[in-house]
């Protein structure tokens, strides 16, 4: 029984990772499953969509508040709807139960976020090699990988139960934890490196610079940054085309010795 | 021939049923484009995983060329996956610019330019109205209706969708339309030139930005001399805010700029972060 | 005998409200008028002044507070000081009776804001039709429209007492004063786009957004904003010349071999 | 002829016995500036009405320039009424050299972008000073007098009159100077193309951030969701702040250019503030 | 026995001033001369440690808290160690000891940087005449009277006691103090006016204006504005070079006729 | 010839004993930067008394040149003490190009602006780390063993000398080694005009910030006005924050530029403080 309903409550919390992500559809798709649940494991729809709003509230709040530790609410609200409806239980015991779990599934998704980066550099390879296959095989088996990852985490969680699973948190040792998270933080920089890399030419330095000012000193949003980075592009430009004009103007000049017709260029820019 | 683009009378444009069909899988491709991020390029790899069949359709004379698309494109990249249609369109415009370009005519800067100059802005609007407004109000409404138990709340789902699928397929339509019109047009008036100068200005600006506001180096390490706080930290926030964070990218530039292996450049990043972190200097 | 003191009266405010903003002389002759006043309603100017004072710094007073709902004090102040005089009140009283009828005259100022704004309209139709004639009448009519106004107003508070001020002021619906002021606040946005159409030019978008995100990320004041518009201003006047130098330089030598001598531009930027 | 400016010997430019009747006329139709002001354009009009005559004067040959600069200064204005002649003089003497200019070989934008450069800090130093500072020092003093009824304070007008009148006059009367001397030398240098576009770019650029300052939008609609605040202004400032402001003055800015008729396009936007609040989604 | 002692607290507050100067040494020597004054006074050098180890102590939390008026700390703390090793006084003594002399040491610092000040009108003119004699006699001048004058200040201070110092600072009118510091902040416009007519250029006012308006509306430090000036820098130099590169192209062409090469020109910004 | 730099095969350049020994003196010399600084030129003065014999040396053979660039290098200059071989040794290696050049084809500015624009960062730099961090952790530890007498404490200084000496001695020699290898390059591409203009151009900007942030006009002035209390300071601050320090560094400026006497405009200043100092409008 309790097997069965660890893999029903597997199945639903590696679903609700999958389609969480598809398209964003389970953004905006809210309780649409929660009954289906409640019917897999032979219970009451209608109680499970109240302790799921139930659960859904009280996240909210832990949202509002700002948590200590960041958590997956997600899949703990799952784990905790599953664990009220296989025990009966009421929605306060639901979110005590789900803390923990969503805990945990912050760890496991950073440590799946550390395997993915050094992917990163395993799919660079297979595009070195010209090797389609092994690229797509790589992107499946991290599919497959995420996804069985939630289904474990949600199924041993019911088969451990909560207090295997405070047992099993609270033994991570925390610089562990901590490390993991600066990395976590500092990994950003190699993908800045390699966006530089691609774009970079001693021109633009300037313009790198004030990017990096504008962020710095004035705290301004990417919105902004972007926008004003925008402003940069179009100066430039518009000062290049300038100077193309006199250069190609020159240029006809002494072929032809007449004044060229600049004024051809398209409309694009000339509305 | 129809696999072209046409113009009819009124401006505008029609595409192709090979466009078209194009433009389909494009759409349910994108869908995919939230999985498996990394640290290092969030969103890149699976950009390329979206975009590959596209690219092969489009470079499917120059084997070349469409690895280097995909070399080029695996690049840091990430937005609100409901708005990367809008990117994505004006990038497969762009592919197809360079696919007809004389060799080494088309500077692809441009493209990477492009999709870091509108990442930004789009993820702004995206997660505002997305994850902020729309998830709020349609989670609002569905926990009136499911606290109650009402089973409705199930029919919600088909006011939800729609704007997310709207934005994703028109989106992603127009924008290529847009490019597929400008983008040729300004290959022609020898205008791409400056405008790949263009676009690549405003990704390195918004690259400088984001070392400031995205990568982080948390220092914790502070001690007292004498009854006096020293706080590391301030130290080098008196120096210059974000220092740390941009002396670390542009190590990692350098780096890779010269040719070092990506593995040891990202582990080294990673050893960093945990042996300052045990020696106590960086902290979460 | 009131229709004689609610004339005066409604005079004395009219030619305040001209005397106001004609060379802007009003706001630097304060009391200049109040024994005028005085003196056509038959009291004693001095006590005038004494009453005009009082007023003067009970306004004073709020503005500095900063009042529920904007109050055109000068007018109210007139209104006070002509009521004290004529039924021979304390200048407290004579604050407390200025205040309604200064809250009636900014609904009055913003209607007749929203008239002039109509008539601008017009103003452009008489220049489309070339008709000076026309535009000029118009003029007049706003004027004359204006000084009445503020005639009658006060005129009329005068016959109505206090109490009939009061509760017409309470009679305008809630929902028309703020659809009033928000209009009003919304309607510059007209008068940035006519300004944009006139200087209009794809090469200075990139200028207008910077100004925008200055304003707007940056909350600069006007002035600065101004004074980045001319660092941008003189930057490009720079390198226009830069460019244009080339290029007359390239011309001079298409026809002479010889190069040019640009250095005899003027001193005007050269000092 | 005595209706040029000439340059005496020591380089003091004298104004002819023309000049002059103009400068005078100018100078007391000046006094009217702040009549009559309106939402959109706040002193276009009395702009307009005080420098007719003297528009007549300078294109008394051409009717058609006349009538161009009428409508082109009917642009939205505002400044410190006292502080006006600096501008209004500047302005006359580029008109003047409109008026000698060949046919399309002075850009008019130059007036424009110099009148709305100029306006915001002209503002600035006009308001803080006669409406803060002055002001406030002899209404100060005139209380004191007032107070015990002395009929004194009617000569405290003799020292509070003067300073307004002599940057009215010395203000216009130098800086049409300035710019009959300079502006004349830089059209014949081919330098005021250059100088035309420099000022609108001064002009464009206060325009954009007027509108981040000037144009209200202000939004009030706010509601609970599941005890979740959910306030609408908030979501467009996380957006960017300013957005409404933007879009509904580069919407205006569109309509007018398509040729949209501008009382409609008013008539838009007061519709458009009267009906967001009586939904309650704006407010004041 | 007195004029002994004053006379080597003399020396060793002079030597203390040039030391803690010359390379920034005594910066980074903390402590290092004390043992040295102790035993020249014939007293303890662990002694003096500790009495020395107490100012410092002191004056570390004066300058936390952010005296009322600056202080020399430096000097201060010299001089009060010099009294507690003749006195045979206790730690907190010599620190309240020192502060009168430290706020005295503040006024003579003042003054002597006035006469430096006056000195380089001196220097500039030695520079005219050509004068390297003249020039280096100044300075060496100016060091011998640095020096002279806090040999002089520690020694009368000895002499007169701490009384007599507190005497005369209280009698230093304070307008005069006041009005030395504001022009002390005054004078550094002198400076940039100097600075700005070396590197002037009308070209440049745009720039000259863009500092200033991040100065002083974004109160940005001058880290940041260096920085930006780098930016504007660079994006000139960027574009000069373009338009350079056509002038360069177009005579080249007038010459021979063909497209000059322009990417000979060095590899310094073309990494 | 050993009065040569050299560049050896592995691009490393072996400075010629000649250089050695300029370069020597001026590691002892910048000993002395900090002494005798001045209000108006902080440690100007000291530049030259410190740089005199290797400019003697540079410009042997032209007592003109040498003049003039004492004359041109007395002008204001602030960093830390510590940092500036760095700064000392570039401007040497461009006063050597200088000499090289012929007659007016070297633009001087850029000397200046490259001081002007490096003296900011490497105070802020320098006084971070060395008066900040490392006096701080020096006189910490120094006052533990003092508490105690512990005499060990003088061998503190061993530790708390090296950073000092290392950056003066190597930031010197390097930057004058990269100074003479890509200057004299720039000058023979014809870049270095350019060059100069580019650091000129920092130079102005960090002249303006500095104004903003260096020049005080500390304005105590107030009083009520009938119970409103009159600010003087903020009255300009409305006007433009710093418009003070601007109107009096464009003031001097100008009167400089016009050819007055220095001293006189110094004193005038000081003489402008004093006055408004005792007439209670300004105050410390
Ligand atoms: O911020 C843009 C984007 O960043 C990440 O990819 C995810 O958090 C997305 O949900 C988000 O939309
Ligand atoms: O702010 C400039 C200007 O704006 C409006 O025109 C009026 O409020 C004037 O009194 C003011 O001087
Ligand atoms: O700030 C730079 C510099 O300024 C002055 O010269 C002194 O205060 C130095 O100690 C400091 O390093």
């Amino acid at each position: 029984m309790l097997l069965y309903q660890a893999f029903i409550i597997g199945l639903y919390a590696a679903w609700g990772k999958w389609f969480g992500i598809y398209g964003s559809f389970g953004q905006v798709m809210p309780f649409f499953f929660t009954p289906v649940l409640a019917i897999l494991l032979g219970k009451s729809p209608v109680d499970a969509l109240m302790i799921d709003a139930a659960i859904a509230l009280a996240f909210y709040g832990v949202m509002q508040i700002g948590a200590v530790m960041p958590q997956d609410t997600g899949f703990g609200g799952t784990l905790g709807l599953g664990f009220a409806l296989i025990l009966n239980q009421k929605p306060a015991i639901a979110v005590a139960l789900a803390v923990p779990i969503s805990m945990l599934a912050v760890v496991v998704w950073n440590l799946l976020k550390f395997w993915f980066t050094t992917n990163v550099e395993v799919f660079d390879k297979y595009i070195d090699e010209r090797n389609m296959k092994k690229f797509n095989r790589l992107w499946w088996i991290q599919m497959a990988v995420y996804i069985l990852t939630y289904f474990l985490l949600a199924f041993l969680a019911v088969l451990l139960g909560t207090h295997g699973i405070k047992a099993f948190v609270t033994s991570i040792p925390k610089p562990f934890l901590s490390g993991l998270t600066v990395a976590a933080g500092m990994l950003p920089a190699v993908g800045m490196g390699m966006l530089l890399k691609y774009v970079w030419n001693i021109e633009f330095l300037p313009f790198f610079i004030a990017g990096f000012l504008l962020g710095a000193y004035l705290k301004l949003p990417i919105m902004a940054i972007s926008l004003f980075g925008v402003v940069f592009g179009l100066i430039m430009f518009f000062i290049d085309r300038h100077i193309n004009d006199v250069k190609k103007s020159n240029q006809a000049q002494a072929v032809t010795a007449g004044p060229s017709t600049d004024d051809d260029e398209g409309d694009f820019f000339n509305e | 021939m129809n696999n072209k683009t046409t113009t009819t009378k009124d401006n505008k444009m029609q595409l192709s049923s090979e466009e078209m069909k194009m433009t389909k899988k494009l759409f349910w491709r994108n869908m995919w484009l939230g999985y498996c991020m990394s640290y290092t390029r969030q969103q890149g790899v699976a950009w390329d995983w979206i975009h590959a069949p596209v690219y092969k359709k489009i470079y499917k004379d120059d084997p070349d060329k469409f690895w280097e698309a995909m070399k080029r494109n695996m690049e840091f990249y990430n937005t609100t996956p409901n708005m990367n249609g809008i990117v994505s369109g004006l990038a497969v415009s762009m592919e197809q610019e360079n696919a007809k370009a004389p060799a080494d005519t088309f500077d692809t800067a441009g493209i990477s330019g492009m999709k870091i100059g509108l990442m930004g802005p789009m993820a702004g609007i995206g997660d505002t109205f997305f994850a902020g407004v729309w998830s709020l109000i349609l989670t609002g409404i569905g926990i009136g209706f499911a606290k109650s138990g009402n089973l409705a709340v199930m029919l919600l789902s088909l006011v939800g969708l729609p704007p997310n699928i709207l934005i994703r397929w028109y989106g992603q339509k127009y924008s290529y339309k847009l490019g597929s019109k400008y983008i040729s047009k300004a290959v022609q008036d020898g205008l791409m030139t400056m405008f790949t100068r263009a676009t690549s200005i405003v990704g390195v600006t918004v690259v400088g930005g984001m070392i400031a506001s995205l990568v982080k180096f948390p220092l914790v390490f502070k001690t007292k001399i004498n009854g006096t706080e020293f706080v590391l930290q301030k130290v080098f926030d008196q120096i210059m805010p974000g220092i740390l964070p941009l002396l670390l990218s542009v190590g990692c530039f350098v780096l890779l700029r010269k040719g070092k292996n990506p593995v040891l450049v990202l582990l080294g990043v990673v050893a960093l972060g945990f042996i300052l972190t045990f020696l106590g200097i960086t902290g979460a």
